[in-house]
């Protein structure tokens, strides 16, 4: 095979696992949700209405683009995919198993960092453009979100980081592998965890999920940035939303759960099935997620914005400097090297 | 539950309202002031020592001579209620009470669209629920749809 | 504090996962009406198939929304016949006084509740057309035995 | 004591045009201040009336400093039915179906007002069974209606789980309700003179069975909101109304008890069987939003008491007393006023001596939380703005009428 086949099949491997996963995680949101409200969720479309999410794809689809007056029509037209596009992207790094990845890269963690703190651009843009005031409060929020808790955010990975001494993402779940004492898996959420809850809330941040849904806020901003979007550019905004999550959600499987590893059993024997064995972690996580939408409220922009700078950072650096010291104190350095 | 009528009445004539009846009624006390000292004979009768603190409710009726408007006073100290009726003509002067009882902003904007008033002294007297050029309803001389109109629907 | 009250939220959105959907799906599994529903109004009628009706326009007055009409000619014999008696289900807000008003049980308060039309003639329709009305003297003999239940009792007596 | 007259200080600050009120909104003014060319602007923004958070159909003109409110107009009419000028052709045994519609949520507490009313101008005494009936229902509709705001509240914070359960808990007593008056929402129960008919044969079992249940259900809604340490903080010391300013703007009911001022009418103008329960009146003390939401929470396990001690109670007799199916009242007027969900629910009739009134006034406890809104809401934010109406129980079927 040429290398640029490769790599456009590579690009329709990221499209189709995130498009899959977008049918699937809204399917699996109306669900859960559901059950947890003591209701049934869809049940029509399809047996136990597993149709339902794609019906409703055929159905933004076919929908009539509105374009309400005022709008600034460039970025009105480009947010959605400023919006999607970045969320595509964020698929690269993600490493399934040992060998199964979309591109194998050395800084993985920050590329996809980077590329998901585009994201909140988009929103910002269609804030802006929407020419609502809704849309627009909801956009600077978006800001002053992104702001606040890209800091936060990277550095909860970055003891993890220390650890391993590697931004590969394949690097950091090879580095769990094994037991301690004997019976513990050698998970990093266990010596890390505070680490996992700066990253759990950071990430939650991240992603407009309740309870930090700020730019959306349906009671409070009506829809936030996406009031005036209809049709494909909602759905677009709306899918990117739900890959995101799952994005989040690989990353702290990868950082702290072990990745594709299963606890008491070997790497070589888990290798066949490793990829079913990720997607099934990040399933708990995103359900996790799900679970706390289904059951919290919403915490206030300026509590947000005092969670992010007055705790989180502070929180975050202070942690930093303990694994530090621990690491120096007792020689541990880096496990894997280059 | 009723208020002394001697007390209410002196206090009407120190508000500078003589001969002021105040009688008991079906309602309770009620007594009658006329249109334009309404605020300040509500006022007195909140400093007065009944301290009558509440504006409980605050009503037009059409007598078929004007609109007669009934402020309901309550006293929680003394727990006694009141009743000041005011009549005043049709297309008249609503002098707001709202400098005494903040909770007669909304009433008074109420009461004046619904029977045609025009509101003196009110901070922000636009119409309340209806929308501009519609006759005030609760008049007796806007007559509803009848049974015929009704059915002719 | 410190995050116990958002684990005990979550135990509590768990458990309540766990007993299970409460959902009666709808156009499939109905619920049962309790007797004293009260949904459109119905003509009644006696064992023979004719109208308890009697012309009476008690209902006509009762009712606060002016929905229902009675069209009768009166014969020579001052026997009624009703023409037409209409009801406006559309507007009807059932609130069952037309029902109570009857002195000679009627009509009633069915339990259809499945009003919705496609139609916009169809939310005003005749509930008698074209039949004898009952003659008073009889129906009131026959009262005793088609007496309401209390239960469903209609106001008190004047 | 404060002024109230300190008390008023923003009402109509956006209103400056309205001595025209066919003026144009304000739309967006310049901030006085500038820096090098810079200005700030104030946004005016339009909260509702299709907002999620306005529970119907209230309408808030909001001036804005980034997310700051600095200017509040409420704007009501929305649902304007004209149910006073209504009165005036019904028939004095019609006008529950017309109090059903006011305060849709509560319909009992309205329908009770209206018959309380007429049979004060009738003179009627109630046999006991209908008083003790109409306690009854009157407090399985508080429950219901509380269930309903505490639903939307958590709502308004953008949790979602509460609403459906409060929704499982108020389906019961819907149904109960249904068993007992026929209908679930508009129930048309209460009439002057008594009640339209007798509860029906083993209801009482039902609603011990739902009072009993009832109780634990209120704690897991209590720990799944008002435990959750989010919702804590967003509720509290927001929205505080000082019992001046309540007492001045109105407030009755529950906003006013949270405010630390225990005026409740069921103890104040006893009525029905009110006299002979036993119930204690939640009392809150700064009448921030948490303290209505946990005078609202205990008024629950209240009206719960209540109803277990009106079904074990239940006296024998007469559901209704007898009154003329025509009912024409002497001349006169009177004001008569019950506990609803929301306040103090005040009907004021005049009558003429025919079959319908000749004027009849509805007090809706609503309208008056609605005008301490624009009180109350300068120097809050926009989320904080939709906490306190979530926290005030507006109903606008009530303010509109």
């Amino acid at each position: 095979m040429s290398p640029a086949l490769v790599i456009v099949l590579r690009i329709l491997a990221a499209l189709g696992l995130m498009l899959a996963n977008g049918v699937v995680l809204i399917y699996m949101l109306r669900k859960v949700l559901g059950h947890l409200h003591l209701r049934l969720g869809p049940v029509h479309v399809g047996p136990k209405g597993v149709f339902q999410t794609t019906m409703d794809v055929l159905k933004l689809l076919s929908k009539e683009d509105v374009w309400p007056s005022g709008v600034d029509r460039a970025l009105f037209y480009l947010a959605p995919m400023v919006v999607f596009v970045p969320s595509l992207m964020a698929y690269a790094a993600l490493a399934f198993s040992e060998t199964w990845r979309i591109t194998d890269l050395a800084t993985g963690l920050l590329y996809t960092f980077a590329v998901l703190s585009i994201v909140p651009i988009g929103i910002l843009m269609a804030g802006w453009a929407s020419a609502n005031k809704w849309s627009l409060l909801g956009g600077m929020r978006a800001a002053a979100q992104q702001i606040a808790y890209e800091v936060p955010l990277l550095l909860s990975v970055l003891p993890v980081v220390m650890i391993v001494g590697s931004l590969n993402l394949g690097d950091v779940v090879l580095a769990q592998d094994g037991m301690w004492l004997g019976f513990l898996p050698k998970w990093f959420v266990l010596p890390q965890l505070p680490a996992f809850v700066l990253f759990a809330v950071a990430g939650l941040v991240e992603l407009n999920q309740t309870p930090f849904d700020m730019s959306e806020a349906e009671s409070e901003l009506v829809s936030g940035f996406a009031t005036e979007y209809s049709a494909m550019k909602f759905g677009l905004l709306f899918l990117s939303e739900f890959s995101n999550s799952f994005v989040i959600s690989a990353l702290g499987v990868t950082l702290f759960f072990g990745g594709w590893l299963v606890p008491w059993v070997s790497s070589e024997a888990i290798q066949p099935i490793a990829p079913v064995v990720f997607m099934i972690k990040v399933y708990i996580g995103i359900f996790v997620m799900m679970w706390i939408r289904g059951t919290f409220p919403r915490v206030r922009i300026d509590q947000l914005m005092q969670l992010g700078w007055k705790w989180l950072i502070p929180a975050s650096l202070g942690w930093i400097m303990v694994t530090g010291l621990v690491m120096k104190l007792w020689q541990l350095g880096p496990q894997v090297v280059g | 539950m009723l208020p002394d009528a001697t007390v209410v009445r002196s206090i009407l004539s120190a508000a500078g309202v003589h001969d002021a009846p105040a009688e008991e009624t079906s309602l309770g006390l009620v007594c009658r002031v006329p249109g334009s000292g309404a605020p300040g004979v509500l006022a007195a009768l909140r400093e007065s020592e009944l301290d009558f603190r509440i504006l409980v409710d605050m009503l037009g009726t059409d007598t078929g001579e004007g609109i007669e408007i009934t402020y309901h006073l309550r006293s929680l100290s003394r727990d006694e209620e009141l009743y000041a009726k005011t009549a005043l003509p049709y297309d008249g002067d609503l002098h707001s009470v709202w400098n005494t009882f903040p909770s007669a902003l909304l009433q008074e904007r109420e009461t004046a669209e619904l029977f045609g008033l025009k509101l003196v002294g009110h901070p922000n007297p636009k119409r309340l629920f209806t929308t501009e050029g519609l006759e005030p309803l609760l008049r007796k001389s806007v007559p509803q749809r009848s049974v015929e109109e009704v059915r002719q629907r | 504090m410190w995050g116990t009250g958002l684990i005990k939220g979550l135990a509590i959105t768990m458990r309540n996962l766990a007993r299970g959907p409460i959902t009666v799906k709808y156009p499939y599994e109905k619920l049962e009406l309790p007797e004293r529903a009260r949904w459109a109004v119905a003509p009644k009628f006696d064992a023979s198939g004719n109208p308890k009706c009697t012309a009476c326009m008690a209902c006509v007055r009762a009712c606060p929304d002016y929905i229902l009409d009675l069209e009768v000619h009166t014969a020579q014999d001052k026997s009624k016949h009703v023409e037409h008696f209409r009801y406006e289900v559309g507007a009807c807000m059932m609130c069952g006084l037309c029902v109570e008003a009857c002195p000679f049980d009627a009509i009633e308060m069915s339990h259809d509740y499945e009003l919705a039309v496609t139609d916009p003639e169809a939310l005003a329709y005749d509930l008698l057309t074209d039949v004898d009305a009952a003659s008073p003297k009889r129906a009131r003999a026959e009262k005793p035995a088609a007496e309401k239940p209390a239960a469903e009792g209609g106001g008190p007596d004047a | 004591m404060t002024d109230p007259r300190d008390l008023v200080t923003d009402v109509g600050l956006l209103a400056e045009g309205a001595h025209d009120p066919g003026s144009p909104p304000a739309g967006i003014r310049r901030a006085p201040t500038g820096v090098d060319g810079l200005t700030t602007e104030h946004l005016v923004i339009n909260m509702g009336p299709q907002h999620p958070s306005t529970h119907g159909v209230l309408r808030l003109i909001v001036e804005v400093d980034g997310e700051e409110i600095v200017a509040a107009e409420t704007s009501l009419g929305y649902l304007h039915r004209g149910i006073e000028k209504l009165a005036e052709t019904r028939r004095y045994n019609q006008l529950g179906t017309l109090m059903d519609r006011g305060d849709y949520v509560s319909g009992m507490h309205g329908e009770q007002a209206a018959a309380l009313a007429v049979e004060r101008l009738l003179e009627v005494e109630v046999p006991p069974k209908a008083r003790w009936t109409r306690s009854l229902v009157a407090e399985l509709t508080r429950i219901a209606s509380h269930l309903i705001w505490y639903g939307t509240f958590g709502l308004d914070t953008g949790a979602m789980g509460q609403f459906l359960y409060a929704m499982r808990d108020r389906e019961s007593i819907l149904d109960i309700l249904e068993a007992i008056s026929g209908a679930r929402m508009m129930f048309n129960y209460i009439r002057p003179g008594g009640v339209v008919a007798d509860l029906p044969a083993g209801i009482d079992g039902r609603i011990r069975r739902f009072c009993n249940g009832f109780d634990a259900y209120l704690d897991e809604h209590h720990a799944l909101l008002g435990g959750n340490e989010i919702f804590q903080a967003r509720v509290q010391g927001v929205g505080e109304i000082d019992a001046d300013t309540a007492l001045a703007f109105g407030l009755t009911g529950a906003n006013l008890r949270a405010s630390g001022f225990g005026w409740d009418v069921r103890r104040e103008r006893p009525y029905d069987a009110y006299p002979q329960l036993d119930f204690d009146v939640p009392v809150g003390t700064t009448g921030d939003a948490w303290d209505r939401y946990m005078v609202r929470m205990e008024e629950m396990r209240q009206a719960n008491r209540m109803v277990r001690q009106c079904v074990d109670g239940m006296p024998e007799g007469d559901f209704t007393a007898k009154v003329p199916k025509v009912i024409r009242p002497p001349e006169g007027e009177v004001y008569a006023s019950v506990e609803s969900s929301r306040g103090e629910t005040g009907v004021h009739v005049v009558s003429d001596g025919s079959d319908t009134p000749y004027r009849y006034h509805y007090r809706a406890p609503s309208l008056f939380a609605c005008q301490v809104l624009e009180e109350i809401l300068p120097g809050h934010l926009i989320a904080d703005a939709v906490m306190l109406i979530g926290s005030l129980d507006i109903m606008l079927g009530e303010t509109d009428r």
